[in-house]
């Protein structure tokens, strides 16, 4: 696409609409909102990008081995954030009585492995995102 | 009879949520595109959604965040909400494989018509 | 029947939905059968807000709004053809 | 003819089914009212000790990632799974030596 407009609109937007998302993802535990919505928030702002300045631009951005890694990683990191109960003799995936601090409420870094969890659920959205898109938008052409 | 009318006129939110539901189904049953089964499918989520969340809601309560400033408010239910959360999530990829298999199907058979392809079939197999 | 002013937000929401879900039975062409597949999410998002819901909301206005249009979208265009 | 006939026999079937289902509606409690039996203990313990067990004050991040944490992992692993069938499904795999 070329037109001189919505390019120069994009540059000065996208990097708001990405903030947004991050903001989404962090502020979970504390106001409405989530990892999951948060996720898809950051992975549009990307797919903005791809629509406007074209498909190898934003193969240049997110290359496939970015996705990849973030992709399996993001559902392993679960898996490994449960795994600290079993270490510390109590169920899997527990929380307060894995005698992890809690924090203050209403802070930033309060909820335990809460937060932890929400951010890798939030970067594994974002990769699935992107994914389906580059690889509905590959079939096209 | 006046008394049903009654009680629906009260439940009106499930009695909506029902009716969504038996629009998505003649959807599915009677649209012969494949998009538009796919917009039925969607449609009768949504209306089982709007059945549970339906059932959480109190009326005058306030959303299930713990407010300290609101003293003897009344919380919703947050369980239902919950679940919800993951059938949304849920319904995003039933969309998203299903318009990937559409996509294949089109490639194969030159057509989005599910009667059409059904007939191209039966041609293929009875040779 | 004690209804309250939300209790009629609510029902003018339901009454576009059912609406929405009709025009999507009845209209021919496809894309425009997709954009009202966004009104009808937007209406769904502003349902959960007036449902006291916001997490719902917020995902669906995510999820919804912007995620399926814009696939279905991308794939209508590879293979544009009316019923 | 043979489609008309599917298709008032697809109207049948619909029109039963709004019959059961008014009728079921028509049962249920009333709407928005705060003692029906879905809020019972389950919600109350959600809603009284949501804070002190989990230290996160929006109870619906509390059951998702804390209560029931087991269902949330499931759920990331069929987005996953999703993933992976559409890239299966989509993707055009360059055959052996097609570039050579």
């Amino acid at each position: 696409m070329k037109d001189f407009i919505l390019k120069h609109i994009a540059a000065i937007i996208l990097p708001f609409i990405c903030i947004y998302g991050f903001y989404v993802i962090l502020h979970g535990h504390i106001s409405p909102g989530g990892s999951f919505a948060g996720g898809i928030i950051v992975g549009l702002s990307f797919i903005a990008f791809i629509t406007i300045y074209g498909s190898r631009k934003g193969h240049a951005q997110m290359p496939d081995k970015v996705l990849v890694f973030m992709e399996s990683y993001g559902t392993l990191w679960y898996g490994i954030m449960g795994m600290i109960g079993i270490f510390k003799g109590v169920p899997f995936l527990a929380n307060k009585l894995a005698g992890v601090n809690l924090g203050a409420p209403w802070a930033l870094s309060s909820g335990g492995l809460i937060s932890l969890i929400g951010i890798g659920v939030g970067i594994r959205v974002t990769s699935t995102i992107i994914t389906l898109f580059f690889t509905m938008m590959e079939d096209e052409s | 009879m006046k008394v049903i009318l009654k009680n629906l006129m009260v439940n009106y939110p499930y009695f909506i949520a029902a009716i969504l539901f038996i629009i998505g189904a003649l959807t599915v049953l009677t649209r012969n595109n494949l998009f538009k089964k796919l917009f039925g499918i969607n449609i009768m989520e949504s209306a089982i959604f709007i059945l549970f969340v339906g059932g959480a809601n109190i009326r005058n309560g306030i959303e299930p965040i713990l407010n300290e400033s609101e003293v003897g408010a009344v919380y919703v239910n947050p369980l239902p909400s919950a679940l919800m959360l993951t059938g949304i999530v849920v319904s995003v990829s039933v969309t998203a494989f299903a318009l990937a298999l559409i996509v294949r199907l089109y490639e194969s058979y030159g057509t989005t018509n599910a009667r059409r392809i059904a007939e191209i079939r039966n041609e293929l197999t009875t040779k | 029947m004690n209804f309250i002013a939300a209790d009629y937000g609510t029902m003018v929401l339901l009454l576009i939905l059912v609406a929405a879900s009709l025009a999507m039975y009845f209209i021919k062409d496809l894309l425009h059968a997709v954009v009202v597949f966004g009104a009808y999410s937007l209406t769904m998002a502003l349902l959960w807000l007036q449902m006291n819901t916001p997490d719902l909301a917020i995902t669906e206005a995510a999820s919804g709004i912007c995620m399926t249009v814009l696939m279905m979208i991308v794939i209508l265009r590879t293979s544009r053809k009316g019923e | 003819m043979n489609l008309k006939i599917k298709k008032l026999f697809a109207l049948a079937v619909i029109l039963m089914s709004v019959y059961m289902i008014i009728m079921v509606v028509a049962e249920l409690p009333p709407y928005g009212e705060p003692n029906n039996p879905v809020h019972n203990n389950v919600s109350e313990r959600y809603i009284n000790d949501a804070l002190h067990d989990t230290g996160v004050p929006n109870m619906v991040t509390a059951i998702v990632f804390d209560y029931r944490a087991y269902d949330t992992m499931f759920e990331a692993i069929v987005l996953f799974a999703a993933t992976l069938a559409v890239v299966i499904t989509l993707k055009r795999w360059k055959k052996a030596g097609d570039n050579k």
